[in-house]
Order: C-alpha cells, then structure tokens, then sequence
C-alpha cells in the first residue's frame, strides 16, 4: 500500500517542510511521525507540514500533529499546517485544530508567517 | 422510501493494512445507499476510527484476530456494525479530555470516540467481552 | 516465503450493483498478496465472471439472495472462492462453443467459464446444489 | 454507479461512433446494448467503437459486441473496434476477438477502414 501515501521532507534555511500525500491513517502515521522525529532531532525546529496533496487524514495522523507541537514550541520554533483541502480541512476543524495550530493556504504563506515572526 | 434492505459484510484480518479496504467497502455502501459524497466521508472516517481502536485495543495488535463490518440501508438510513471478539470495555467510563488538555500531555492519541460521535448520527455500544462487541453507527440518509 | 495466511471475506447481496465492490475487494486483497497489475486483472476479471454467473444462473437476479466471495493468500498463491446456496449445476456438462459458432448464432453470452479457467491457474466447482455451491480459484503469487 | 460507465453516440455522415468510458461489466452492458440497438434501429450499420477511455470490459460487455456483428455484416456494414488499452485489449485477445473483429487504434484509423472500403 506504500504508493497511498507519499512524504518528502526538505530542509531550507532554517525551516523544514515536509509534504504528505496520499492517505494519512494509523497505517502511514508511524511513517509521518518517524520522519518529524528524525528532522527535529536534527535539531530543526521551524516546521511546515503541506498537505496540499493530502487526500485522507484520520485521527491517528492528527495525533502526530498533536505530540510535537508543544515540544516544538518550548524549543522556540512551531509546526504549521498548509494546503488542506476542504474534506481535510474539515476534520481538524472538527476536533477544534484550527484554533490550536496556525493553518495556512498554501506553502508559501506557511513558510513567510515564519519569515515575519523572526523579523518581528 | 420503498428500499428493500441490503446487508453487505467485510470480515478482515486485525491489522491497519486492511483500513484502506474497509474504507473503500464502506465508500461504496454508501454510494449505493445514495449519500452525497460529504456523508460518505463521514461514515467512512468514523468506520476508520471504530476498526483502528479495534485493531489497538480490542486485539492489542494481534493479526490473527478478525474484525467485522457490517453494513445495512434501506431508505432512511446506512447502519454499520463494527464487531471484535476481543477484550470489550466499558465506553462511558472512558475519560474525554480537551484538545488542548491532550496536546499539554504530548497525547497521540484520545480523539478516535469523540469523532465517531460528532461524526455519526446514532453511536451505542453493546459489548460482551470476549464474546462479541458491537459498536453500532447510524448515518441517516436525508438529513432534515 | 513464510507469510502467515490470512482470510477475507465479503458479503453481498446479489445484484450486478455489486459488482464494482466485488472487483475492488479482490483487487485489495491481490494487492496486499503482494501481485502486481496483470495479475490483479486476472483475479479481478475471474472473480467477476464467477458473479455474474451466480447472480444470473445460480440466483436468477434474486437481489435478496447473497454472494459470498472469500479469498486467502499466503506466500504462495491466492485462493479464492465464490459461494452461493442456489440452484447448482454440473459444470462439466456445460458446452463450450467455439467464439465463431457464438457470433454466428447471434448468441450474447457464453464466454464466462472459458475467461475463468483461462485466467487462472487451477479451477475446480464443488456443487451441493441448493446448499453450497463453491468456485474455487487458485492464482499463483510466482509463476514459473 | 452511473459514474463508473460513460456512453456516447454521435453520427456523422454515414457512420456512428460510440464512444465507451469505464467499466463495461454485466450492470452497465445493458446499457451498451440498448445503445447500439437503437442506432441499428434507426438504419446505421457503420459504427466505431471507440474504446479510448474504456478502463475495464467483462465477459458481458464483449457478448454485446458478439450480439451485433453478424447482422451488420450481413446489412453491408460492419462494427469496428478502436482505441483498446492493453489491459482490455488482453482480454479481447484471450478469448480470439481480434481474429473476428476489425481492431484499429484510434478512432480515425477504424472510420478511414470504412471509407476507404467503401472506395474500393
Ligand atoms: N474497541 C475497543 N476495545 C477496547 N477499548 C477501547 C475500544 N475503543 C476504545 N477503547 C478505549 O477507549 C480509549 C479512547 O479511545 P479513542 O477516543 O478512540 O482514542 P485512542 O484510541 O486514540 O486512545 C482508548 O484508549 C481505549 O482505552
Ligand atoms: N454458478 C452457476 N450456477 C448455475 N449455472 C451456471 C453457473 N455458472 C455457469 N452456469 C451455466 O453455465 C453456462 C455457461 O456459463 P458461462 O460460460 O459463464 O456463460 P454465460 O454465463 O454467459 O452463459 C451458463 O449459461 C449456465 O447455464
């Protein structure tokens, strides 16, 4: 089932995006979890997480969402959420994520609230 | 509506391998019972959840055990049956903690019964434990 | 290859509406039994040829009748059956005309039981007529 | 499932295309059938079946095929396939159609085969 879902993380300057795709269940988050592990133990703390091509998102993915935000933001940095399609974007507006995460359009608008947080 | 009741049923074995074919079994029961694609989606994740907590705690992971899914409609309503022969549980007792309450914990987990209630229309559970649990979901299928 | 067997089952009532489940269960299961495409195809047309024929000659397109597919794989090969409790009949009885004799007597059907056992490696009916009627299919994970 | 077939026949001059889309199984060939039967009806005997965006075919749908083809022969027309994905195609050659069937691949190709036949 590995071609349901797809993730590629990128490292560039200070911030780390990491694209999902495909289908997010308890099958692939363990897959999701390891590879934010892996970048945040590397020492990367600035996160956007784009789910523009993420088709399917249960709570076993939002509960990766939901195990590294705090740490994340104790270490200064933060993880932000782009791209959801609405049937996605429903889900973490349901369990009430919206209020807790920063969501953004797209990519870019995720990467630039960094960029001005850091000039501010 | 005059729809004679049709019953499909899935039996799988107990791993997450399987959630994509329940996903797509339970996708197409409700196609056929005529929900509108927002519906379907609905079911679909809260069936989802139901055979994940299934998978995790009903069977502790163990891929010899069996779930079920048992799908009904007629023209008022899909019906699903998720059913485990495992250790069963005492769901009012389960404590339902706050989002941001689970986030302070670093929690991964605790939002899987709280979306199939927002989710569904009807939720009951009727456990025997290690006989057969049934947690038992209704969708309707016009809304108002 | 040491993989542990596992089963799956699906039920459904018989009507053709079904069929687009059936092909996508059994196209789940080949996939998970580690297949690829082509031989996907094969059990996926196989499959459907043995419901078509369930539902039309064992059932009579009685939609409150029901069909019971149930595939097994292991390392080795994938299995699976077609069930149904109607009618039976003594499949080697049944003639196999020729693709030109077909056309030329304008005839629209007659190619299912050929496709089946052209399809897959081993074809063998066990008929109870009125109880238990199996197709069982055989498709081997590694051939040659 | 009206969306997993497609259907559409259009005539021009003195051939009619049928275009398939999807799955051609024994729930939508009935569909098919009453298709080139009403077109039959109506006196054309020159038709493309233009299999282009055909994904799956079962036994049923090449028995409507089967149905047609000797009585549009003996009107003087004929009905030619075009346009056939491989893995279709496979299952049109498992069981010796394309001995029996004119199979062009594309639509233009089978129309030309008619024009040029009635040339000739
Ligand atoms: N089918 C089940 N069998 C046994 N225990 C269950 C079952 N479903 C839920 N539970 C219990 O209820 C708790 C809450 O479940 P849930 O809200 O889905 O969150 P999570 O599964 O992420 O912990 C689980 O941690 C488990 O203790
Ligand atoms: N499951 C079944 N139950 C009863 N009769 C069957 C069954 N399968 C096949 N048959 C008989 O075998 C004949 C040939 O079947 P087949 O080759 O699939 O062609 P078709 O179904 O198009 O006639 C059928 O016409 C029917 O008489």
């Amino acid at each position: 089932m590995a071609e349901n879902f797809s993730i590629e993380a990128t490292d560039e300057g200070d911030l780390t995006t990491v694209a999902l795709g495909g289908y997010l269940d308890a099958h692939t988050a363990p897959e999701f979890e390891a590879t934010l592990q892996e970048r945040i133990d590397a020492g990367r703390v600035r996160i956007v997480v784009d789910c523009g091509a993420l088709e399917y998102i249960s709570s076993a993915g939002l509960g990766v969402f939901m195990g590294f935000i705090e740490d994340l933001r104790d270490a200064g940095g933060d993880l932000k959420i782009s791209g959801l399609i609405p049937k996605v974007r429903e889900v973490f507006e349901l369990l009430g994520f919206d209020a807790l995460f920063e969501i953004y359009d797209d990519r870019a608008a995720a990467a630039g609230s960094f960029a001005s947080a850091a000039a501010g | 509506m005059d729809v004679l009741e049709q019953t499909f049923t899935l039996h799988v074995p107990s791993s997450t391998k399987n959630l994509v074919m329940i996903r797509d079994f339970v996708n197409r029961v409700a196609e056929q019972a005529g929900l509108e694609e927002s519906n379907r989606s609905k079911i679909e994740l809260a069936v989802d959840e139901a055979c994940c907590n299934v998978i995790e705690h009903a069977y502790g992971n163990d891929v010899s055990k069996e779930i079920t899914v048992r799908a009904t409609f007629d023209g008022d309503a899909v019906r699903i049956s998720v059913i485990d022969s495992g250790a069963g549980f005492a769901p009012d007792e389960v404590p339902q903690e706050e989002l941001r309450e689970l986030i302070r914990q670093r929690r991964t987990g605790g939002l899987g019964m709280r979306l199939i209630k927002t989710l569904m229309d009807e939720v009951r559970y009727e456990i025997e434990p290690g006989r057969r649990n049934e947690l038992h979901m209704v969708k309707k299928v016009r809304q108002g």
